[in-house]
C-alpha cells in the first residue's frame, strides 16, 4: 500500500512541490526556533538533507534549480541567523561550499578525464597564497615597486588572478605528467602536491616570499562599496558567488564538445586519438580548469582565514578531497558535491558536537572513560569507520553517476523532417562549420 | 533506487525528529549552579596531541581546583575541550563553534601559532579571552588584539636569551643550527641565530628537518662534519630526543641546546642516556621545587596516570588566570553573570598572579611581563633538569 | 586517381621486422582489401597509417600530403579514420555520444564558446546530434541511442564502431576485421552496409578481413601480406588463383596437393 | 666542495642503506598488493606502524617476565620479530577480508578501495594510539635497545680523502634480516607453488581462475606475506631508531610507495632497489643540498630533491627503473 501511496505521490510534481515546500518551512521553522546550541544541529542538517530529496524529485528541473538556489541562498541563512550557532553554521557552510567546488574540479580531473590525482590541493595553495602575498604586507619583501597591502577592493580581481595562476600551475604540472599512465600519474601528482608545500614552506630564504613556516598573517578582509566581509555569514555569500560559477561551469563543459572528448580519453586514449581528439590539449585543459576552481576557492580560504601557511596544504588534505569525489561517485555532479559536504559536515560539524556530547556526558560521570580513550580524541577514529561503512555499502559512490540522456522521440522526428543519411546532405549539414 | 524509496521514510522520519526537538529544546535549564564554560582548544590528536593533551589536563586540573571558590558565588565551571588537530581550518571552525557557546566565557589554547593566529581572529570578533600557553609566534599579540593573551615568553626574547647563554657562557663559537620548518621551531631558530651571531658566534650551518620522521642522520652528518661547539635544535621533544640521540651515535659530543619544546620527559626517554650534556631554555620554572608544584604533580599522576609535562602547568596556569579573571569579573558585575567582554578586559586586568610556572601579568599587547627564560641541563637521564639560570625579561 | 599511396613502408619492433618495404596505392573512391594469414603485420600496416606507430622507413601520402611524423589526432583530421579489430567503444557513455565525439573534428565549439552559451553553438550541437541521431539509424542502431556503449551486443558494436568512424566524415576509412565474430546474417548486412558507404559517402575503404566471401565479394582490388612481405596483389579474380597466396594460407604442402 | 662531499660519503652510505633497506621491504608490501589488485593499499604503511607496536609490546612483555636477562638478546629479538610479523599478517589477511573482498565481489570501481584503505589507515592510527596511551600514558613509545654498541669504520686511516664512518650494531641486524627477507621472498616467489600462483594471478586474474588456482586464497596469501614483511620491519625499525608514534607508517607509507613507483610498481625487484635509491638519495640530499647550492637550499628540500629525481625517472622511463614497458596491442 505504501508503495502504492508513493508511485502516486511519485507522479504528482504538484503533491511533491507542495512536499518540498512544507518540508523546508517546517525545518527552517525548527532552526529558527532552535537556540539552544547542542541540538541546532538537527535541524540544520534536516534542512540541508532537503537538497538532497529535492535532487531526487520528478520535477521541472528549472524549479528545482531555483528551490535549491533558495534554499542556500535565503532559507539556509535566514533561519539560522537568531540563533547564537549562525555564524558556525555559517563557516561550516563557507568551508563546504569551498570544498564542493575543489572536488568538482577534482571530479574533473580524476572523474571526467581519469588521471588520478594524489597532489590537488596544490592550486588550492597557489591561490591562497596569491592572495595571501599581495592582500597582506608580505609583498613589500620582494616587489621592486607598489605599496602592499593592495586594498581589500582588489580581492575581487584576484579571485580570477587566483584562478589564472592555478591554471597556469596545472599546465606546468600536465607537462610530465603527459608521459605517466595510470597510477604511475598518482605519484607523479602526489609529488608535485608535496614539491609545493615544501617549497612555500621554504620560500623565507633566499628572496622572502611566502614568508616561509611563519605563515602570512594580516590579509586584508576583502571590502565590497567600501564594506568589508569579515564574518562566515559573508564569506558564506563570497563562496556561493563563486560555487554558482563553478556548477555552471561544470554543467555546461559536462556535456559539450570538450567534456565528450575527456570521457573519451579517459575511456580509451588510442580510439579518442584516432577519432582526431588532441591528448596533450584536452588532458591539460582538465589539469587547468580544475586546478583553476581551487585556485578562486583558495583565494576565499586566505581572506577568510586572514592566515596561511602550508600547513593547510598536506598530502592527507590532498587525499580528503580524492575521498570526497569517490565517495560521492566518480564523475557524478551530484554525487561530488554530496560527498564533499558529508565529508565537511562530519568532520567540522556532526563529529565535533558528538564528541562534545559525548565528553560532556564523561565529566557529569554518566560516561566513565580513562583519559586515553577521551572521545574528544576519536574524530577520525569515528571518521575512519564511517569511510569503510560507506564504501562497503554505497559502492559505485553515494549518487552513482548517469549518463545524460537525449529525447530520442525529438531526435527521430527532427531526422525525419530531414533527407536521410548521405554524402551530399551531410556536407550541406554540417559544411557550414567545417572551416 | 533503493535509495529512492527510502527517502520519503527518511524525510518523515526527519521532519518527526525535528519537531521533537524543537518542542524539547526549552526544558532542559534550570540547576542550581549556574553553568560557565570555559574552552581548551589543541591538538588532541595527530603528531603533537601530546603537548595539547597535557594543556588540556592541566586546564582540567586548574577548573577542579577552582570548583569552590565558584560554588561559593553560586557557578559551576565546565571544561569543554576542543580539538584543533593542529589544522587552521579546523581551529577557526571550531572557533566558530566555541563562538556560538553563549556559556563559553574564554579559552585556554593553542599550540600551534599557524593554528592560533586565524583562530584568534574569530575569538576576537567575539570577544573572547583567549589565554595562551604556548604560542611564542611574535607575531601573535603584535596585532593588537584585545582578547589575545599569552603566559609564555615570545621567540624574541627565549632566543636570544638562549643564544645569550650559549655564546657567553658556553664559550661556543661555531654553532650548527637544526630547526624543524614549523612556526615554532624556525621563529626560535631563527631568534637564536640572529642574536648568536650579534654576540659574535659563527653560524656554520642551519637546516631544516621534516617533523614526523625519525631518521635525520643526514643532517647530523652534515653537522659532524663541520665540528661545531654546539648543536641548536628549534623544535620539540619528539624530533629533538631523536637528534640528540643521533648526534650522540655518531660522536657529536658537544652540548646541545634547544627551547621550551625540548621541557619534556619525553625528551629524555626518547634520547635515553644522550641526553646528558643537553640544555634548553624554558619559562617554565621548576614546578616540583615548590610545595604547589610537588601537589600539582601528585594530583596530575594519581588523576590521569602519567607524569607532568612543561605544558601542563602552562596549561594549569592558563585555566588558573581565566577563571580567576572570571571570578573578579563576577564580583565587579555584582554577582551576575558577566558578558564575555566583561571577561575580556577582567583578563587583561589581571595583576600579579601567582602561577604554578610563573607569575602573570599582562601589558597591554596581551604578553606576560613576567615571563622569565630559565636555562635548564640534564646532567643526568631524568627528568626534570637540572636549572642552571635564570634569565629576566630586560625590555 | 590515387587518393592514398604508400611507398616502401617498413617497421621493425626491435630486431624484428612486422612490416618490410610495403608499396601500395589505393584508388579514389574504391574498396580495397589487405589480407594475409596472422600475424602477417596487417594491422601493423593501419597502425602506421593512422600514426599509431612511426615507421621506420618509408613514406605514407595522402592526396599527395606525407603523414608521416604526424599524431594520430592530426591524421584524424587529414581525413582517415578507422575501426579497430580489438572493439574500442567508449564504453561508458551513451551510443549517441560515441558518435558524437566521432564529430569531434567537425564541432567548432569551443569551450569559451560554450560557457557563453552563444547560440551559434548551440544550434550546432542540436545539429550534430539529429546527424548522429541520422548516423546510428544508416547502421541500424537508432533503437539503442541512449545505451551505454559496453553494453551493446557484439556485432551492434561493431557497427557503433563504424558509425563512429564515418561520423568524423572520412576521405578514407579503414576497417579492420568488421566482421570479426559476426554470423552470416549480420555479416551479409554488413557487406551492404560497406558497398552503401562508398556510394553514398563517397569514401574511400580500405579493409582487413579474414572472411574470404566478403573480401572477395566486395573488393575492388586485393594486396595480400605474409611475414610482413607484400606477396601478391590484384583484382579479386586473380588473387583467387594466385599460387604464393594459397601457399601463404595452406601452407606449402597442402598448396601443392592440391 | 667536491673533497667535503666525498668526505662524508661512507657516513651518508651507512645511514642510506639503512633506510633504503626499510623503505624497501616496506616498498614490497605495496608491490605485490599493486601486482596483484592493481590497488595502492594505503592502508600498508600502517601495518608496519603496528608491526613496530607490536614488537616493542613484546618487548615490554619480556621484560616485565624477566626473560631478558635469561636469554640472549638475539634470541628475543628472533621470536619478537617472528611473533610480529605473524600477527601483522594475520592482519593484513582480515583486513583484505573485511575491506577490499566484499568490494571485489561486488565489481566496484576501482578507486573506491582506496576510501576503505585510507578509512582502515585512519582506525588503525588511532586505535595503536588509544592502547598505547592507555598502556603507557604516552603514545611516542620508546622501547628497550636491544642492540646499541656502536662500531667505527676506520676507512680515514686507509683512504684518507674519506671520514669515518659509525654505525650501531642494530645497523648490521637490520641489514641482516631484511637480506635474509629480500632472499626469502624471492625464492618464495619463483621458486615455490604458491609463488607460481601469485605470478599467474597478477598476470591474468580471470585466466588463473580458470586454471584451478583459488584466487582469493592467493590474494590472502599476498597480504599475509606483504603484511607479514611490512611487520616485521616495523620491528626493525623500532630497533634501529627506538622511538615510533602511530603516524609512522603515514609518513613511511608515501616514502614506500614513491620506491615501489621509482622501480617499476608490481615488481619486486623493482621495489627492492627503488627503496634503497630512494634511501641513498634521501640521505645524500640531507647532508649535501646546502654544501651543493651554496645554503641557498638547504636539507629542507630533501624531499624536493628526491620527488624531482622520481619525476625525472618517470619523465624518461614512464614504467619505472625495472618495470616493463608494456605496449598495448592496438
Amino acid at each position: 500500500m505504501v508503495k502504492e501511496w508513493f508511485h502516486k505521490f511519485s507522479q504528482s510534481s504538484r503533491a511533491q512541490l507542495f512536499f518540498i515546500i512544507t518540508y523546508v518551512l517546517v525545518t527552517c521553522l525548527g532552526l529558527y526556533l532552535l537556540e539552544d546550541s547542542a541540538s541546532a544541529i538537527f535541524p540544520f542538517l534536516l534542512v540541508l538533507l532537503s537538497l538532497l530529496i529535492l535532487y531526487y524529485m520528478k520535477i521541472n528541473v528549472k524549479l528545482k534549480w531555483a528551490i535549491g538556489f533558495i534554499i542556500i541562498a535565503v532559507m539556509i541563512p535566514l533561519s539560522a541567523s537568531q540563533g547564537s550557532n549562525f555564524q558556525a553554521f555559517m563557516d561550516v557552510g563557507t568551508l563546504v561550499l569551498i570544498y564542493v567546488a575543489m572536488s568538482l574540479g577534482l571530479n574533473i580531473v580524476v572523474g571526467f578525464a581519469g588521471l588520478l590525482d594524489l597532489g590537488f590541493i596544490a592550486f588550492f595553495a597557489v591561490g591562497a597564497y596569491t592572495y595571501g602575498i599581495f592582500g597582506s604586507k608580505q609583498a613589500n619583501h620582494f616587489m621592486p615597486f607598489g605599496h602592499y597591502p593592495l586594498p581589500g577592493d582588489t580581492f575581487w580581481i584576484f579571485i580570477f588572478v587566483g584562478a589564472i595562476i592555478a591554471a597556469i600551475f596545472g599546465i606546468l604540472l600536465g607537462i610530465p605528467v603527459l608521459r605517466v599512465r595510470g597510477d604511475y600519474l598518482a605519484i607523479v601528482t602526489l609529488g608535485f602536491g608535496e614539491i609545493i608545500r615544501i617549497v612555500f614552506n621554504n620560500m623565507d630564504h633566499p628572496i622572502n616570499i611566502t614568508n616561509g613556516s611563519m605563515g602570512i598573517s594580516q590579509i586584508q578582509p576583502p571590502r565590497i562599496f567600501g564594506y568589508p566581509i569579515d564574518t562566515p555569514s559573508e564569506f558564506y555569500y563570497v563562496a556561493l558567488f563563486i560555487f554558482i560559477l563553478v556548477i555552471y561551469v561544470v554543467k555546461h563543459l559536462e556535456n559539450s564538445k570538450l567534456g565528450r572528448s575527456w570521457k573519451a580519453v579517459r575511456d580509451n586514449e588510442i580510439a579518442a586519438q584516432a577519432m582526431g581528439i588532441p591528448l596533450v590539449k584536452t588532458k591539460l585543459a582538465a589539469f587547468a580548469i580544475g586546478a583553476s576552481f581551487s585556485g578562486m576557492m583558495g583565494t576565499v580560504f586566505a581572506a577568510k582565514q586572514m592566515f596561511v601557511d602550508a600547513t593547510s596544504f598536506t598530502y592527507l588534505e590532498s587525499t580528503m578531497i580524492l575521498v570526497m569525489v569517490i565517495l560521492g561517485g566518480m564523475g557524478s555532479v551530484p554525487g561530488v558535491i554530496l560527498g564533499a559536504a558529508v565529508v565537511i559536515i562530519l568532520n567540522n560539524q556532526v563529529l565535533t558536537d558528538l564528541s562534545n556530547w559525548m565528553t560532556s556526558l564523561s565529566t557529569a560521570g554518566i560516561l566513565n572513560v580513562p583519559d586515553a580513550l577521551s572521545p574528544s580524541k576519536m574524530q577520525r577514529f569515528i571518521f575512519g569507520i564511517l569511510l569503510v561503512v560507506f564504501a562497503l555499502y554505497r559502492t559505485q559512490g553515494l549518487i552513482p553517476h548517469k549518463n545524460k540522456k537525449v529525447d530520442a522521440e525529438r531526435l527521430k522526428r527532427e531526422a525525419a523532417a530531414e533527407p536521410p543519411y548521405g554524402n551530399s546532405e551531410a556536407k550541406t549539414n554540417l559544411e557550414g562549420s567545417d572551416s | 533506487m533503493k535509495l529512492k524509496r527510502f527517502i520519503p521514510l527518511m524525510a518523515v522520519l526527519a521532519l518527526v525528529v525535528g519537531l521533537l526537538a524543537g518542542c524539547g529544546s526549552g526544558s532542559s535549564s534550570g540547576k542550581s549552579l549556574k553553568v560557565i564554560k570555559i574552552a581548551t582548544q589543541t591538538p588532541l590528536s595527530g603528531g603533537s596531541a601530546t603537548l595539547g593533551n597535557a594543556i588540556k589536563l592541566g586546564a582540567q586540573l586548574s577548573v577542579q581546583d577552582y570548583k569552590a571558590k565558584f560554588a561559593k558565588l553560586g557557578y559551576k565551571v565546565v571544561l569543554a575541550p576542543y580539538d584543533d588537530m593542529a589544522d587552521p581550518k579546523k581551529g577557526v571552525s571550531n572557533a566558530q563553534d566555541i563562538a556560538s557557546d553563549n556559556s563559553i566565557l574564554g579559552i585556554v589554547g593553542h599550540l600551534n601559532s599557524g593554528v592560533a593566529i586565524p583562530s584568534s581572529s574569530v575569538y576576537e570578533q567575539n570577544h573572547i579571552a583567549m589565554v595562551s600557553p604556548a604560542n611564542t609566534a611574535v607575531e601573535l599579540t603584535e596585532r593588537g588584539l584585545k582578547s589575545v593573551n599569552r603566559i609564555c615568553a615570545r621567540d624574541d626574547f627565549q632566543g636570544p636569551a638562549g643564544a645569550n647563554y650559549a655564546v657567553k657562557t658556553l664559550k661556543a663559537k661555531k654553532i650548527f643550527i637544526i630547526q624543524d620548518k614549523t612556526a615554532y621551531g624556525s621563529g626560535l631558530a631563527s631568534a637564536f641565530r640572529d642574536e648568536a651571531k650579534k654576540l659574535g658566534a659563527k653560524i656554520v650551518g642551519y637546516e631544516g628537518i621534516t617533523v614526523g620522521e625519525k631518521d635525520f642522520s643526514g643532517v647530523i652528518s652534515q653537522a659532524a662534519a663541520t665540528k661545531p661547539d654546539l648543536l641548536y635544535f628549534g623544535g620539540v621533544y619528539a624530533e629533538g630526543g631523536l637528534i640528540i640521540k643521533q648526534a650522540r651515535q655518531q660522536g657529536m659530543n658537544m652540548p646541545i641546546m634547544g627551547g621550551d619544546g625540548l621541557d619534556s620527559s619525553s625528551t629524555v626517554s626518547i634520547a635515553g642516556p644522550a641526553v646528558k650534556n643537553v640544555y634548553f631554555s624554558t619559562v617554565v620554572g621548576d614546578v616540583t621545587k615548590t610545595e604547589a608544584g610537588r601537589k600539582f604533580a601528585a594530583d596530575y599522576k594519581k588523576q590521569f596516570g602519567k607524569d607532568i609535562e612543561g605544558y601542563s602547568a602552562y596549561g594549569y596556569d592558563c585555566g588558573g588566570v581565566l577563571q580567576q579573571a572570571i571570578l573578579n569579573a563576577i564580583k565587579k558585575n555584582g554577582g551576575k553573570l558577566p558578558t564575555r567582554a566583561n571577561v575580556e578586559t577582567a583578563v587583561r586586568d589581571i595583576h600579579n598572579y601567582d602561577g604554578l610556572a610563573t607569575k602573570v601579568d599582562f601589558d597591554n599587547k596581551g604578553d606576560n611581563k613576567y615571563a622569565k627564560i630559565y636555562i635548564y641541563k640534564f646532567d643526568k637521564a631524568s627528568y626534570p633538569a637540572t636549572e642552571m639560570t635564570e634569565i629576566q625579561k630586560t625590555k | 586517381m590515387n587518393v592514398l599511396e604508400v611507398k616502401n613502408l617498413t617497421k621493425q619492433f626491435g630486431g624484428l621486422t612486422a612490416t618490410n618495404d610495403i608499396t601500395m596505392t589505393v584508388e579514389k573512391n574504391s574498396i580495397t582489401a589487405v589480407i594475409g594469414p596472422n600475424g602477417a603485420g596487417k594491422t601493423t600496416f593501419f597502425n602506421m597509417i593512422t600514426a599509431v606507430y612511426k615507421p621506420t622507413s618509408g613514406d605514407i601520402l595522402l592526396n599527395g600530403h606525407s603523414l608521416v611524423g604526424l599524431k594520430p589526432h592530426e591524421v584524424s583530421k587529414f581525413g582517415i579514420t578507422r575501426t579497430f579489430q580489438n572493439i574500442r567503444l567508449f564504453n561508458e557513455q551513451t551510443v549517441i555520444d560515441n558518435v558524437l565525439i566521432g564529430m569531434h573534428q567537425h564541432l567548432k565549439a569551443h569551450w569559451v564558446g560554450t560557457l557563453l552559451r552563444l547560440p551559434s553553438i548551440r544550434l550546432e550541437e542540436e545539429k550534430a546530434k539529429v546527424q548522429a541521431y541520422k548516423i546510428l539509424k544508416y547502421v541500424g542502431l537508432e533503437d539503442y541511442v541512449n545505451e551505454n556503449a559496453g553494453n551493446l551486443a557484439y556485432g551492434a558494436q561493431r557497427r557503433l564502431e563504424i558509425a563512429r568512424a564515418i561520423a568524423a566524415r572520412p576521405k578514407v576509412l579503414l576497417l579492420d576485421e568488421p566482421a570479426a565474430g559476426m554470423n552470416p546474417k549480420e555479416t551479409k548486412k554488413l557487406t551492404d552496409l560497406i558497398h552503401d558507404m562508398r556510394t553514398r559517402l563517397d569514401v574511400t575503404i580500405v579493409l582487413i578481413e579474414h572472411d574470404m566471401k566478403l573480401v572477395m565479394e566486395i573488393s575492388d582490388y586485393i594486396y595480400v601480406l605474409d611475414h610482413g612481405e607484400l606477396i601478391a596483389q590484384g583484382k579479386p579474380d586473380e588473387i583467387r588463383n594466385n599460387q604464393r597466396v594459397i601457399e601463404a594460407y595452406l601452407g606449402k604442402v597442402a598448396a601443392e596437393n592440391d | 666542495m667536491l673533497q667535503h662531499i666525498i668526505q662524508l660519503l661512507p657516513q651518508v652510505l651507512v645511514d642510506g642503506i639503512t633506510l633504503g633497506f626499510v623503505y624497501a621491504v616496506v616498498a614490497i608490501g605495496y608491490t605485490m598488493v599493486y601486482g596483484i589488485l592493481e590497488l595502492i593499499n594505503f592502508a600498508h604503511g600502517d601495518i608496519f606502524m603496528t608491526g613496530a607496536f607490536i614488537g616493542s609490546g613484546f618487548l615490554f612483555l619480556f621484560i616485565s617476565l624477566g626473560l631478558m636477562s635469561s636469554l640472549p638478546a638475539l634470541l628475543v629479538f628472533l621470536i619478537v620479530i617472528i611473533l610480529s610479523a605473524m600477527i601483522t599478517g594475520g592482519m593484513g589477511v582480515a583486513i583484505e577480508r573485511v575491506a577490499y573482498r566484499p568490494l571485489r565481489k561486488r565489481n566496484a570501481p576501482k578507486l573506491i578501495a582506496l576510501i576503505t584503505s585510507i578509512g582502515i589507515s585512519f582506525i588503525l592510527e588511532d586505535l595503536v594510539r588509544f592502547i598505547a596511551e592507555w598502556k603507557t600514558g604516552n603514545y611516542i613509545v620508546t622501547a628497550p635497545s636491544l642492540f646499541n654498541h656502536t662500531f667505527t669504520i676506520d676507512i680515514h686511516s686507509i683512504m684518507p680523502f674519506f671520514n669515518n664512518a659509525k654505525f650501531q650494531s642494530s645497523f648490521i641486524v637490520v641489514l641482516v634480516v631484511t637480506i635474509i627477507m629480500l632472499i626469502g621472498l624471492d625464492l618464495f616467489v619463483n621458486k615455490t607453488k604458491w609463488g607460481m600462483a601469485m605470478r599467474a594471478v597478477a598476470q591474468d586474474r580471470e585466466t588463473a581462475s580458470l586454471m584451478t588456482i583459488n584466487v582469493n586464497r592467493v590474494i590472502s596469501v599476498t597480504f599475509f606475506v606483504g603484511s607479514a614483511l611490512g611487520g616485521a620491519t616495523g620491528v626493525l625499525f623500532m630497533l634501529q631508531y627506538g622511538t615510533i608514534d602511530p603516524y609512522i607508517g603515514f609518513i613511511l607509507g608515501i616514502k614506500a610507495f614513491t620506491a615501489a613507483v621509482l622501480g617499476g610498481i608490481g615488481n619486486i625487484r623493482g621495489a627492492m632497489f627503488g627503496g634503497l635509491m630512494l634511501g641513498l638519495i634521501e640521505m645524500f640530499a640531507a647532508a649535501n643540498l646546502s654544501t651543493l647550492t651554496g645554503g641557498l637550499f638547504g636539507s629542507e628540500y630533501k624531499d624536493v630533491f628526491a620527488f624531482i629525481i622520481l619525476i625525472l625517472v618517470l619523465i624518461f622511463k614512464p614504467e619505472g627503473l625495472f618495470g616493463k614497458a608494456t605496449i598495448e596491442k592496438v
